[in-house]
């Protein structure tokens, strides 16, 4: 368990500013390996803006992102991917034109850096189509493997969306709104899936869903217009007045 | 779904379309036939239309047939383009055994050709090209000879007879032209004169402005332009105030177009033509005369216009009578032998060539003047008989 | 000196002739992201209607304006009839108008024969400055004038106008604009029509420099592009100051390196892309 | 239609090979020798729009791609007219390395920008070699182009060369060249490239350089629009400034546009529409073909717009495999 002590993430005072508007004003926190984040707050609080920054999409305005102890604040997107980042969207971003096996297989060659290989087949790596199995299978969608992703429900899609991100086996997942529209069974194979990422990773989630948050997290960071108000485990956060302020406006 | 097969539809009409004409198109012919490479699209669109109809009328005056066998001329498009232009005149020679080549107008696309016909040896007539592709015996048959030649003519005129001392060159900056000045330049220098600027303008240019603020003065501007760029030119020049005279050191290429466009502008501009509508002989008036009464329906025709129409009808002529004197053989080699041979006499005066395929025949000074109101060219010198060439 | 003086009078002449062209171009492409490569064409159509006119006798301004709502309303039938419908479809988009450039090159080349058709300017603006022992025409000058007038105007409708303000909208975010509750299509196909109507306008003003011919469309669509690029997609002033400085390079080029004259203006547009992608003026990075 | 549904196998696989068969190497044989040189020429197009099809499915869209075909006609037609060098594949070797030099810098220029820019820029890159053709006289004998570019000598066999001969030879480039494009579109970096046009900050976050990617992509399609450049020139026998305008570019964009740029081969059906149509239309109405391809332009695009392929796959299952879903893409 000594993985719990390793840093996976640490932000010094990022900020992002679209023009004038202040999406995130001066926030730093860290992350621990095994630990499991949840970033809540209000729509327009910046939360996906932050997971942007944080992975690089979005260059910040200003501050430091440190990842396993190493500055990457100037690497660029898939650099940072490369060092074990990964994410979900919150609209799926699957390859449409490709089946739902061509779409993990695309994930583990990126995690694999062979996608710069011109003379081997796409679908010609045994062992990538083992773990993409075994992905597949466990939230269920194997036998559906030949199905181009278009025709796939809703829900399959934001499981494939999960999965996609998980099969790199990345060092922090950035999860943006995982469940968004899903019922609430579908929630808990998400939730289950999440559950079971290795103790040495991080995950941050990005959520409205207290309850599925609840279920999961063991950090709560609460974000509002830009700011962090707050960061704990989930009881004290509820008790927190400033919480309650931003939530219930009162 | 039904959207989608009614695009089916479509899609399999287009595929069957293109088999029908696939198939439809092998027929075996026994007429005479003559390719005439020409230009209805590109940078010579203009002079297209003009050349078949010299065509036209050249064999009509064979009652359409020579030794029993009908005379077939089949037009291709190469608008001004080598690339498309070899494409066109692969086709005539291979697909219908084309037993002559006429043309096209524009020296970048008859060189390719005349360099794919050396394969297979069959005569290219053409109005002009430059030095390097005649050859002793060779296929190729310039009855004016070579772009050189006609500047050559030009600048010795500009010396001798009008006395200019010193010239500014301004000139497309393409082959043809390049040559026109080449030789006008040779010619005016041997004189004595002097040279002050030579300008090369890129085909693209739209806006003549920056060249003529950087013209320095002389005596005398020679210039020669395709006349798309020769209209904007010559009104330019007059804007920017210039006063010298202005001589197109080169074929003459100013029609009616121009004295529509530009007007008074145009007085004053001097020229050179083998054979132009605007020589004011009886033959000739008798020709154009002829012209319009054939082509009196056609209205954007009904005038032969310019010198190069003159051009298309006596290689037209050419063609026909080499075909007439070999009694309809239509082998290379006999058609070579007796294009050689001939002397054709033309309105213009008689034409034959050199053992290189270089014209020999009269060549014609005319200046732009106001005749009794109407602006025209008048003659202002005649050449009798000279090989159209820088000797 | 003088001459130097001269060669940029030319290029500033030549610069506002390139900013009518541009400017219809750069807004559609910045407000709307279609790009129209029958831009061109509708110069050269701007430029025949005027040429018909003033041949029948019709006053030169007169025509002038004609000749640009000609231009306007095949622009507007584009826009209505096929572009609406290929929306956020650059490669459609650019099939189309080159199949349109074809069509219309074509049908003039029918209608007006392959001969450059050329017209003067008034005859009150016939005659040519002296400065120093040169000359320059004074239509070139009247032209230097209008397009200052042009520039000052289309600055107003831009930032006084609903119009412009709608516009300014869909440069930023074209969701907001349409969330302004505007009808924001109907405003594409005015901007559009707009941008052709101007560009009409400069194919009857110029063609009394550089005439008209069926050929033209694509030189003056180049040109045009490089503007838009140079100054940054829809930026009204960005397309100014691009144009005078392609204009001036261009004509410097010819008269002092005639021999790289072609290259002059490319050179400046791949050094503007090293150096500033987004363009002189232009807000975000160009990536449509 | 028995013998069709108890072997499926025959029709899903066979058969279409077998009709390619007679289309190319068949029925050139029994045509009258123009229409062989049509057959070349398709061939070549069909080669130069695959290798644009390359960057096409990654969403690049260029329209100056006859700069790298046009180069490798130059660089030909320069060695072979001027320098006498009439080895073949000498003269392939170095169009293509040419070509991919060229490439590698424009490379870096054009893929500063994305999608509508790309396009602009590549366009007056291309514009920037066409004129360059132009100004450099002395090599290039400007707007007036080379010709007289000999047969090629093939150093292993000595062939007799005619218009069928070199349909052939044509032929077996362009199988080569057409499998290894095929090889490049199925391997995974054909699958990024497919990506990239769908998502591109998707496959970043899954650590891919798409830069790189592109580039690479971008250099690979100059390569092989090289190829078909350099048969061009032997076809054709020249090089002209034309080879390098806009108009080869477009082209070539129509082409793989009519063919459906989604389906592999699409661009050859493309090519092989473009050329026949470009053959008659002339024949019939010559002054009218920029209209003609002008219309087929807007058509294409209103009427037409997954491609020409797509419905022809379509079609095969429906009427010859009688199959009931249709899936395309």
């Amino acid at each position: 368990m000594e993985s719990h002590e390793t840093e996976i993430l640490r932000t010094e005072n990022i900020s992002k500013s679209f023009g004038g508007v202040k999406a995130l004003s001066q926030v730093s926190f860290t992350v621990m390996a095994g630990e499991k984040l949840a970033v809540l707050g209000p729509n327009g609080a910046g939360k996906t803006t932050l997971i942007n920054v944080i992975n690089g999409l979005l260059p910040e305005t200003e501050g430091e992102i440190y990842f396993l102890g190493d500055r990457v604040t100037k690497l660029s997107t898939h650099q940072r991917a490369g060092l074990g980042m990964s994410r979900s969207f919150q609209v799926d971003t699957l390859f449409n034109r490709l089946s739902v096996l061509d779409n993990v297989l695309m994930s583990i060659h990126g995690h694999h850096r062979t996608c710069s290989n011109v003379f081997k087949s796409f679908t010609s790596y045994g062992h990538y189509h083992e773990t993409a199995q075994v992905a597949l299978e466990r939230i269920g969608l194997w036998e559906k493997q030949d199905h181009l992703v278009g025709l796939l429900s809703h829900g399959e899609k934001k499981k494939l969306e999960i999965v996609t991100s998980i099969v790199s086996e990345p060092r922090l997942l950035l999860l943006d709104e995982p469940n968004a529209g899903l019922t609430s069974e579908e929630t808990m194979d998400v939730v289950q899936v999440i559950r079971e990422m290795d103790s040495s990773t991080a995950v941050i989630i990005v959520a409205h869903d207290m309850e599925m948050v609840f279920s999961i997290a063991d950090q709560i960071m609460v974000l509002n217009y830009g700011e962090l108000i707050s960061k704990d485990d989930p009881k004290t956060i509820m008790s927190d007045p400033k919480v309650k302020e931003c939530y219930l406006g009162a | 779904m039904t959207r989608r097969t009614k695009k089916n539809g479509i899609a399999i009409s287009i595929l069957s379309l293109f088999w029908i004409l696939l198939v439809g198109i092998s027929f075996a012919k026994d007429p005479i036939v003559i390719g005439h490479v020409t230009d209805l699209t590109g940078t010579s669109a203009m002079e297209g239309p003009y050349f078949s109809a010299a065509i036209e009328l050249a064999v009509e005056e064979y009652g359409g047939e020579i030794a029993g066998r009908e005379i077939k001329v089949i037009h291709e498009d190469g608008g001004s383009n080598p690339t498309l232009s070899v494409d066109k005149a692969r086709k005539l020679v291979e697909k219908d055994k084309a037993s002559v080549i006429i043309g096209p107008i524009n020296a970048g696309a008859a060189s390719p050709i005349s360099g794919y016909l050396k394969r297979s040896g069959v005569p290219h007539v053409v109005m002009e090209l430059p030095p390097p592709l005649f050859e002793k015996n060779g296929h190729v048959f310039a009855h004016q000879g070579t772009q050189s030649g006609s500047g050559y003519l030009m600048g010795k005129y500009v010396a001798e007879d009008l006395g200019y001392k010193t010239a500014t060159v301004i000139h497309d900056d393409v082959i043809f032209a390049e040559e026109f000045l080449n030789g006008a330049i040779k010619a005016f220098e041997e004189a004595g004169g002097k040279i002050v600027q030579r300008q090369r303008t890129p085909m693209n240019t739209m806006d003549y402005g920056p060249y003529l603020s950087g013209m320095k003065k002389a005596d005398v501007c020679l210039f020669w332009f395709v006349p798309p760029h020769s209209i904007n030119f010559i009104k330019s020049y007059k804007e920017y105030g210039f006063e010298m005279p202005l001589v197109l050191a080169g074929l003459n290429i100013i029609t009616n177009h121009f004295f529509e466009a530009l007007g008074k502008d145009t007085l004053g501009i001097t020229a050179l033509s083998y054979n132009d509508p605007s020589i004011d002989t009886p033959e000739v008036k008798a020709w154009v005369k002829k012209w319009q009464e054939k082509f009196a329906d056609k209205k954007e025709i009904s005038h032969p216009a310019m010198g190069m129409t003159c051009a298309w009808y006596v290689q037209a002529k050419l063609a026909l009578e080499a075909i007439k004197a070999t009694g309809g053989d239509t082998s290379p080699d006999a058609l070579k032998k007796a294009l050689y041979n001939m002397k054709l006499d033309t309105p213009w005066g008689p034409v034959s060539f050199k053992d290189n395929g270089i014209g020999i025949g009269n060549a014609y000074i005319l200046q732009v003047a106001e005749i009794d109101g109407k602006i025209g060219f008048k003659q202002v010198k005649k050449y009798e008989n000279i090989v159209r060439t820088v000797e | 000196m003088v001459l130097f003086f001269i060669n940029i009078l030319n290029g500033i002449s030549f610069g506002m002739i390139l900013f009518l062209i541009a400017i219809g171009l750069s807004i559609t492409l910045g407000v709307m992201g279609i790009l129209n490569l029958a831009h061109g064409a509708l110069f050269m159509i701007g430029g025949f209607v005027g040429y018909t006119l003033v041949t029948h006798g019709v006053n030169f301004w007169l025509a002038v304006l004609i000749g640009g709502v000609g231009a306007g309303l095949v622009g507007l039938i584009a826009e209505r009839v096929f572009l609406s419908r290929l929306y956020k479809q650059f490669d459609n988009q650019v099939l189309l108008t080159l199949g349109l450039v074809y069509i219309i090159q074509n049908l003039s080349l029918w209608i007006y024969g392959g001969a450059a058709k050329s017209f003067s300017a008034p005859v009150y603006l016939k005659f040519a400055v002296a400065i120093g022992d040169y000359r320059f025409p004074a239509y070139r000058l009247t032209l230097i004038a209008l397009g200052a007038v042009l520039l000052v105007i289309l600055w107003l409708v831009i930032e006084r106008t609903k119009l412009g303000s709608i516009v300014r909208a869909g440069m930023d975010d074209k969701e907001m604009a349409m969330g302004l509750g505007l009808n924001y299509p109907l405003t594409c196909s005015l901007v559009f029509a707009f941008g052709a109507f101007v560009c009409g306008l400069a194919g009857v003003l110029a063609a009394p420099i550089i005439g008209v011919v069926h050929s033209m469309p694509m030189e003056i669509l180049l040109y045009a592009m490089i503007v838009v690029i140079v100054g940054g997609p829809g930026s009204v002033s960005g397309t100014f100051l691009a144009a005078l400085v392609i204009g001036i390079v261009d004509s410097i080029g010819k008269a002092y390196f005639p021999d790289f004259a072609m290259f002059t203006i490319y050179i400046v547009f791949i050094g503007v892309l090293l150096i500033k992608p987004a363009g002189l003026m232009g807000k975000k990075a160009l990536s449509g | 239609m028995k013998v069709n549904d108890s072997n499926p196998y025959f029709l899903k696989k066979i058969a279409p090979a077998l009709i390619c068969v007679l289309l190319f190497l068949v029925l050139p044989a029994l045509l009258p020798g123009y229409l062989q040189s049509m057959f070349t020429k398709v061939l070549i197009f069909a080669l130069f729009a695959l290798s644009l099809n390359l960057i096409w499915n990654a969403h690049m869209i260029s329209l100056g791609h006859a700069a790298y075909f046009g180069l490798a006609c130059y660089v030909t037609a320069i060695l072979s007219t001027q320098h006498n060098i009439s080895n073949f594949w000498i003269l392939l070797v170095l169009s293509i390395a040419a070509a991919i030099i060229l490439a590698m810098i424009f490379g870096i220029i054009a893929l500063r920008m994305s999608g509508i820019y790309f396009l602009m820029v590549t366009l007056a890159l291309g514009q920037l070699v066409f004129f360059s053709s132009l100004a450099l006289r002395s090599i290039t004998s400007g707007m007036n182009g080379l010709f007289g570019v000999p047969w090629p000598e093939l150093s292993v066999i000595s062939i007799e060369w005619q218009k069928i001969s070199f349909y052939y030879f044509t032929l077996l480039i362009f199988i080569v060249c057409a499998y290894l494009l095929y090889r490049v579109s199925i391997s995974p970096f054909g699958y990024a490239l497919r990506g990239i046009a769908e998502d591109e900050p998707k496959m970043k976050t899954l650590g891919i350089n798409t830069w790189l990617i592109k580039y690479g992509a971008y250099i690979i399609s100059a390569a092989f629009a090289a190829v078909a450049g350099v048969l061009f020139t032997f076809f054709s026998g020249l090089a002209s400034p034309l080879q390098l305008s806009i108009e080869t570019s477009t082209l070539a964009v129509l082409m793989l546009i009519i063919g459906s740029s989604s389906v592999f081969w699409g661009p050859v059906t493309g090519a092989f529409l473009v050329i026949l149509l470009e053959y008659f239309s002339s024949v019939y109405i010559a002054e009218r073909w920029p209209m003609v391809l002008g219309i087929v332009f807007v058509c294409s695009v209103m009427f037409l717009r997954d491609g020409i392929s797509v419905h022809i796959i379509d079609l095969w299952r429906k009427w010859i495999l009688r199959e009931e879903k249709i899936a395309c893409e």
